[in-house]
């Protein structure tokens, strides 16, 4: 809120009802939390089971750029070999399905591991590269994964795998666990951003020889960022295992899945912990309207990335912030002028939660 | 037969010359990695195409007129789009040249159509005997070319005017600008020029091979093969890496199978980058003698 | 403070969509009227040229149906609404497609894609939401072997290629050779399955696989392999790649001087860009198919001119065409028979399908298959025509023209 | 503050063993040796003060300390510890902290988060988060930031983000503080509270090394001084002694002019109390503007100037780099300008360019408004740059850089090509030996001329000279200076911005005195140098640094006008 203090002056009665509005910002926040969490976790009672699917495949779209986003955005490492995760964790749930008796929880969450420890190897390797040198590297590095599975006749080579029919889920219970792998990643990564750990991240980010001037050792940081990213992105490639059944190379480790990563995080807005979800809601309407037209879609989709980048580079999420705020003053400013503070609508009450919390989105 | 795969890999390598040149160009002036080369080059295979068949000239005949249209295409994207990018940094532009990557995929398929398409000539059928064993003409072709191209890219860069002023404003843009240079114009005829060029490795894949609306991003996988290897944005590093990365293929794929080429290309690009990230073979363009 | 305000967000936007689902979701119901059939089809992308060609059979068949007054179940005449999707060719898009055409277009059955890497993601939405699935790909092997236990709901047209293989060399047998194989197949599901039944049965026939190759799909420089081929002097050539790969070999072939006799282009040579893309050096490459004009089924005669109406002309893209049609109605005798929508009873109508259709007889195996006559064809003037079984007024053509 | 606490003590237990040694420490570049073989001791609770000309190595020594460069030989030893072989944050987290001279703030960051990094740092003595944010916001107290912790670190001011450096390196809990020009670009009020603000961090017990341009600082602060010059250590001692060493006035004041000026040496110099004193009866800043006002209009040309700049502002960011600030060069005339690093300078010659966008004013140039032209067109106006730092296009040969200079020029240029070019070797005959060679093999000194002579083969109508003499022996620079003239003769404007100030004193026909984005003075050589507003901006010197001051909160929301918007 950038009121200047002589107009804050001018404007106290709307400044004041605006402050304390912001004050009940956060009781309203768990209000609204509430009310989504109930919501989502009843899904199932009032979607339907094509619903269902939809959510299923929105929810992985969030878990995968949100991840994507804690490495390219908080941390500054523009992967494009993260396609390489998700066909990991794909592969490990299978094999663990077809050769090992464990239960399928823990093969998901062993998906997820397997994931973070070629995340770590990768890491790893590619330590020292920044900038065009770490994304073609990362790219490499994925490219090499894919062409070496296509080859491997354990995993069925260009085959692939196919999940036994036990592992069949009902679509519920699919859309469970993608709800609770988007609320566990979300939660994870935006604690994580807001820890110590998360202050190193993006220290690093910003300027490494100042970070490293100031005790802060790059290594254990992108390392560690690098594993996390992966094992939520490979625990999501582990649900899609589980829902298509069938898994093989070229569509496992196909590169679409980082580029709609990058799409999603940059349209909504790189480097904040709401532009993944934001961006994967309009990515994914995009995708499901046009359907019918896949080259119209992947048009848009292309042409949407070149606007964005061009008139709001930090994406969409931020720009709403922006306009929202800018709405939200004018509003203010207006109703002070009239000096009727009673219509207090409900648009500028949610404007007034957005705008405060601008500050402190990272 | 060792023998013939070293000859046919040095040959083959010419052609991977020429589709990475571009790409050298762009990153050693303008430190940008355009993700739409691959798209550079099959969109000027499909202009060639399109001329070829209208006018039934020689596809390498119709470089004549496809270059200097893709020059102008290239030019403009620069100016339009890429140019007011540049101070926000590499990322952004990154993502820009992957929109466009995105966009020039999808016009491909709506204008010609989802089949693979290739460019005839008569040199596409024949082959050349070089000792004892038989070369594809237009490997030959495309050799010639690389050596062409680079070489010429090297005198241009080294004596004219305009080559002086694109290595000093890759060098320093606002020394280059207080000194007359119009950088924004340099940077646009650079990348106009890397898409010219690439029009030549565009055709050469059109004639050699064949290619559709998604052909382009596993030659931009190959470009960055070779541009790494040869240490990102050297001229004569290009040169190098091209023709080593095909004697690599070749050989390996006799060794261990063809199935596998791809694999030790990738590995191979991997391990330079960790390394040797600044490549085994000399600078930037903008800094290379 | 603002993490909780940031979950918040979050959460409200995924309520938005959850209201927005809603919303959508009893868009695409039926009508009391409408039988909703759906397909995926690989309509852009790398198997666009075959896409196409289901894409028109299937919508030919549903046109026709709907013009007799729609399809009558149980003395209640239903309009057929078919709904095609575009999967780009990609596995991932097929499968979310098929799960859209089912779950909300509530399609009662779905036609196939073609290939096995889409027809089996496709199959295993077919299998989890328990509703039919006709589809037509080849090698039936491979689609079997992915899924072990057997599928249930899911239906598969084509010829055997057990019999493609001997076929291969009994077309090489009408001709003298050394019985030297070069044998190429690229990395896919069916070059691999094809590729080791070649292989075993070579010897059977007399032949000797004098060179092997396998690659990636989209290799593009084959001179190292021509090379090998050629010095293992190897006059039969069998590949089996996709158009892309296979239209560069023969061109390579050329260049290089490598003459086959015989030059079977499995895949590769299987829609017109083979000879538009090629030329005269496509002239004389073998593939195997499973209906020529030679063919006088029901109907089969009519349907070939309405194609080449359509601007399908050649007469291996009228197969793909004549075959989109068959198994809809397929789909259709089927539905008419179980006197019901409910999936159940069209999948076990299915399974009870025995009648000749202008591709010819089909009737499912308890394996869920069915394997059609193979016959060879060959390019010839630009134009495929059967050399296998022999059809009088034909000949093969020998050694190959186009690489000659 | 809890350094007084863990520390301990201060500068009289200076007995033990010294806290930090460099033996015969050598830094390479490439073919250039930045630093050669330097060794000092640094005891505990001493301050030590490192001067030097730009270029004299002074942000590498700091460098290789803090572990940001690698020494390329000899070795640095840290409480008995081998410090040359740690990575940077080992060394950070033994409590080495380093402030920048240009500020490197995690912008995207807030204020409190970039001090919290640090403070998480210290990990070994770890007491729970809660004491640690404490911890943070005692810091940002004492460095007078607390008000702005939730503030983006991009957007804050100069002085702040100064003060950011200061704050991080502190939150590591130092027992060795490295400050690098912490001063620099500060002025008056400003200076004054960054000295306090040392002292106060040195009377808790802090080992400090200040590296300082502002040598009031210096004096005021430090109780020994190390000058280094073009890499190697020229001088050790107390501060008074320095002030009177020969070899340090030379690398000053140069040599020749030394001597021609020797009033003006013995006062800026030598008698740094005098310096003060005339820097107390200038009084204050404030009532400069108007002394400028009137002597602007006198000694303004009165035909219309070759290059008239009105009430011209540039900001970087939030940073207002020139304020409202009028200038003017006639034809045929030299223009010296000078100021402390950070005046503005610079920034001036190159807005004049084109280089840098202009917030607010005009600038005309041969009558024609230039203000929003691209650099290169100004350039084919007649405008050349001859940046600070050459910044020649080092792989092209001299002949290269020659012809780069006169392709893209001066339009309607009189002389041709060849002659330019043979004016150019005529100027600098060194040049012509040198042609085939590639520029970045020069000397500092050949490297000079090649700029300059890039410059003259556009034949401009005004020559832009930044820091003209930047790191080069004397010798050179007399060179240098000896072809002024007959660039004059050729009909070129020349303005002039140059360390030496003695030697620029004596070509320039009018000189500025720019302070803090402003121009404080102008008038002929003979009045600078009479007048103490040359002191006060050139030396820095302000009120005396002993004097307390006003709560820096307070002043801060005088200073910057600007800052909150």
């Amino acid at each position: 809120m950038k009121t200047s203090p002589a107009s804050a002056a001018r404007l106290a009665p709307a400044a004041t009802w605006w402050r304390s509005l912001s004050r009940l910002a956060p009781w309203l926040g768990w209000g609204v939390l509430g009310v989504l969490v109930l919501l989502a976790a009843l899904g199932p009672l009032y979607l339907s089971a094509f619903d269902l699917v939809l959510a299923f495949t929105l929810f992985n779209y969030m878990t995968m750029a949100q991840s994507w986003n804690l490495l390219g955005g908080y941390g500054g490492q523009f992967s494009l070999g993260h396609s390489l995760f998700v066909g990991a964790g794909s592969y490990t749930i299978a094999v663990l399905l077809l050769h090992s008796g464990l239960p399928l929880l823990l093969d998901l969450v062993l998906s997820g591991l397997l994931a973070a420890a070629l995340a770590t190897l990768a890491a790893l390797l590619l330590m020292r590269l920044r900038e065009a040198y770490f994304s073609i590297g990362s790219l490499g590095l994925a490219m090499a994964a894919l062409t070496w599975m296509l080859n491997w006749s354990f995993t069925g080579a260009t085959s692939g795998l196919n999940l036994p029919p036990a592992a069949t889920l009902d679509y519920s219970t699919l859309y469970y666990l993608a709800l609770g792998l988007l609320v566990a990643t979300t939660l994870t990564i935006v604690l994580l951003v807001r820890s110590p750990f998360g202050l190193r991240l993006m220290a690093i980010r910003d300027d490494q020889e100042a970070a490293a001037e100031l005790g802060v050792n790059s290594f254990p940081v992108k390392l560690v960022t690098f594993a996390i990213s992966a094992f939520f992105v490979g625990l999501a490639g582990g649900l899609i295992a589980l829902n298509k059944l069938e898994i093989e190379p070229d569509s496992a480790f196909s590169m679409n899945w980082v580029i709609t990563m990058i799409i999603i995080t940059i349209i909504g807005g790189i480097a904040t912990s709401t532009g993944p979800l934001l961006g994967a809601v309009v990515f994914f309407t995009l995708q499901q309207v046009l359907q019918n037209s896949q080259a119209l879609s992947s048009l848009l989709t292309g042409l949407l990335l070149i606007l964005i980048i061009r008139l709001a580079p930090e994406g969409l999420w931020p720009l709403a912030l922006k306009l929202g705020r800018r709405l939200g003053e004018a509003l203010v400013s207006r109703l002070d002028r009239s000096g009727s503070t009673t219509t207090a609508t409900a648009l500028a009450a949610e404007e007034a939660v957005r705008g405060r919390s601008t500050l402190s989105d990272g | 037969m060792v023998l013939y795969h070293l000859i046919d890999g040095f040959f083959l390598g010419g052609l991977y010359v020429t589709i990475a040149l571009g790409l050298t160009l762009v990153f050693g002036v303008m430190n940008t990695v355009n993700l739409a080369q691959g798209e550079v080059l099959i969109g000027s295979a499909y202009l060639t195409y399109t001329l070829a068949s209208l006018t039934h000239l020689d596809p390498l005949l119709c470089l004549l007129l496809v270059a200097p249209i893709m020059f102008v295409i290239g030019y403009l994207v620069q100016r339009l789009l890429l140019n007011p990018l540049i101070p926000r940094g590499q990322e952004t532009l990154l993502v820009a040249t992957f929109g466009l990557l995105l966009v020039a995929e999808t016009l491909f398929g709506l204008i010609y159509g989802n089949n693979t398409l290739s460019l005839s000539a008569s040199y596409t059928l024949t082959g050349v005997t070089i000792f004892g064993d038989t070369v594809r003409t237009i490997y030959v072709i495309a050799l010639v070319a690389a050596l062409f191209l680079v070489v010429g890219t090297h005198l241009l860069l080294t004596y004219l005017p305009l080559g002086k002023a694109i290595r000093a404003a890759a060098e320093d843009p606002g020394a280059a600008a207080s000194i007359g240079i119009n950088v924004p114009l340099v940077y646009g005829i650079t990348f106009g020029l890397a898409a010219a060029i690439s029009a030549v490795g565009g055709t050469l894949i059109g004639l050699s091979f064949g290619f559709g609306p998604t052909t382009g991003s596993s030659w931009l996988l190959r470009s960055f093969t070779v541009i790494v290897l040869g240490g990102m944005g050297s001229l004569w590093g290009t040169l190098l890496g091209g023709l080593l990365i095909g004697v690599l293929e070749e050989v390996a794929a006799s060794i261990v199978g063809p199935q596998f080429r791809d694999l030790i290309v990738f590995a191979f690009l991997v391990i330079v980058l960790i390394v040797r990230p600044e490549g085994f073979f000399g600078q930037r363009v903008g800094v290379a003698k | 403070m603002s993490t909780v305000c940031k979950a918040a967000r979050s959460l409200f936007l995924m309520a938005m969509l959850a209201l927005s689902m809603v919303a959508c979701g009893g868009t695409g119901g039926s009508s009391n009227q409408t039988i909703v059939i759906g397909a995926t089809l690989p309509l852009t992308g790398a198997l666009a040229a075959v896409g196409v060609l289901l894409k028109a059979g299937y919508q030919a068949a549903v046109d026709d149906i709907n013009a007799a007054g729609g399809l009558e179940v149980n003395g209640q005449k239903y309009h057929v609404n078919l709904v095609i999707l575009d999967n780009t060719s990609d596995p991932n898009t097929a499968s979310n497609q098929a799960t859209t055409l089912y779950l909300q277009n509530n399609a009662v059955a779905l036609l196939g894609p073609f290939t096995p890497p889409l027809v089996i993601p496709v199959s295993q939405v077919a299998e989890r939401v328990k509703r039919p699935l006709i589809s037509t790909t080849a090698p039936i092997e491979a689609w079997l072997s992915a899924r072990p236990s057997g599928w249930q709901y899911a239906w598969d047209v084509f010829f055997d290629e057990k019999q493609q293989t001997s076929m291969s060399f009994q077309v090489a047998n009408m001709v003298k050779t050394n019985k030297r194989v070069a044998l190429f197949t690229d990395n896919e599901e069916d070059g691999v399955t094809m590729g080791k039944l070649w292989t075993e049965e070579a010897p059977q026939f007399g032949y000797t696989i004098a060179y092997r190759a396998i690659f990636p799909v989209g290799t593009t420089n084959f001179s190292s392999q021509i090379a090998a081929a050629k010095a293992a002097n190897a006059e039969v050539l069998i590949t089996q790649m996709t158009p892309p790969d296979a239209m560069a070999l023969w061109k390579q072939m050329k260049a290089l001087g490598y003459h086959p006799t015989i030059a079977e282009s499995e895949k590769g040579s299987s829609t017109t860009t083979w000879m538009q893309a090629l030329g005269n050096v496509g002239e004389g490459a073998l593939i195997a198919n499973f209906w020529s004009r030679s063919f006088n089924y029901p109907g089969s005669q009519e349907l070939a001119a309405r194609a080449q109406k359509a601007g399908i002309k050649a007469t291996i893209e009228q197969a793909g065409y004549i075959m989109g049609y068959s198994i809809t109605q397929v789909l259709f005798d089927a539905i008419k028979r179980a006197g019901s929508t409910d999936p159940e009873a069209i999948n076990r109508a299915i399974g009870q399908t025995n009648k000749t259709y202008p591709v010819g007889p089909i009737h499912f195996g308890s394996n869920h298959a069915d394997p059609v006559q193979a016959i060879m064809l060959q390019w010839q003037n630009g134009e495929t025509v059967q050399v296998y079984p022999p059809v009088s007024g034909v000949s093969l053509e020998a050694p190959a023209k186009g690489l000659a | 503050m809890q350094a007084a606490s863990t520390v301990g003590g201060g500068p009289q237990q200076a007995n033990e063993a010294p806290l930090l040694v460099l033996r015969h420490v050598t830094r390479r570049f490439g073919g250039v040796t930045a630093l050669n073989d330097i060794s000092f001791a640094v005891r505990s609770g001493e301050l030590l003060g490192i001067i030097g000309p730009n270029g004299a190595g002074k942000s590498t020594l700091l460098s290789l300390i803090s572990g940001a460069q690698r020494v390329s030989e000899g070795e640095i030893l840290f409480a008995g510890q081998r410090l040359d072989r740690l990575p940077a944050h080992a060394i950070a987290r033994l409590g080495i902290g380093r402030a920048h001279q240009i500020p490197r703030p995690f912008g995207r960051m807030t204020v409190l988060q970039n001090v919290l990094i640090p403070v998480h740092a210290r990990r070994n003595e770890d007491p729970g988060r809660r004491r640690l944010s404490d911890d943070a916001e005692e810091i940002l107290r004492l460095c007078g930031l607390l008000d702005r912790k939730d503030r983006q670190a991009g957007s804050l001011t100069l002085l702040d983000l100064k003060r950011l450096e200061l704050a991080r390196a502190l939150a590591l809990r130092p027992r060795l503080l490295l400050l690098d020009e912490v001063a620099a670009g500060l002025v008056g009020q400003e200076i004054e509270e960054i000295t306090q603000l040392i002292a106060s961090i040195h009377a808790r017990g802090v080992t400090i090394i200040l590296v300082e341009h502002v040598q009031a600082v210096v004096r005021a602060l430090a109780h020994r001084v190390i000058v280094l010059d073009w890499g190697r250590k020229i001088a050790e001692g107390r501060p008074e002694e320095i002030a009177r060493h020969p070899e340090v006035i030379a690398v000053y004041l140069g040599s020749e002019q030394g001597e021609q000026a020797p009033a003006h040496q013995t006062m800026s110099v030598s008698e740094p109390a005098a310096a003060m004193a005339a820097a107390r009866e200038s009084d204050s800043r404030h009532t400069l503007p108007s002394a400028r006002a009137t002597s602007t209009a006198a000694v303004r040309p009165s035909p219309p100037p070759l290059l008239d700049v009105q009430h011209l502002s540039v900001d970087y960011g939030k940073l207002r780099a020139l304020r409202s600030l009028d200038f003017s060069a006639g034809t045929g005339e030299i223009v010296a300008v000078v100021g402390a690093n950070g005046a503005g300078k610079t920034t001036l010659t190159q807005a004049i360019s084109g280089l840098v966008p202009v917030s607010e004013g005009r600038i005309l140039f041969a009558g024609q408004e230039i203000t929003r032209l691209p650099a290169h067109q100004r350039s084919r106006l007649g405008i050349a740059l001859c940046h600070e730092g050459r910044r020649l296009f080092r792989e092209q040969t001299v002949r290269e850089n020659l012809e780069l200079g006169a392709v893209y020029a001066t339009r309607g240029a009189t002389t041709s090509f060849a002659q330019r070019l043979e004016r150019v070797y005529d100027l600098f005959p060194v040049l012509r030996e040198r042609a085939g060679s590639q520029a970045g093999r020069l000397s500092g000194g050949q490297q000079q001329m090649v700029a300059i002579g890039r410059a003259l083969m556009a034949e401009p109508r005004l020559l832009l000279l930044d820091e003209l003499s930047l790191g080069l022996a004397p010798a050179v620079v007399d060179q240098l200076f000896a072809a002024l003239p007959q660039i004059l003769a050729w009909g070129i404007s020349v303005v002039l911005i140059e360390q030496h100030i003695q030697r620029s004193l004596a070509v320039a026909d009018r000189v500025y005195v720019l302070e803090r984005g402003r121009v404080v003075f102008c008038g002929t050589p003979d009045e600078v140098r009479a007048h103490p507003a040359l002191q006060q901006a050139y030396l820095g010197v302000a009120a005396a640094p002993a004097s307390p001051a006003g709560s820096p909160a307070t002043s801060e929301h005088e200073q910057h006008p600007v800052s909150g918007s």
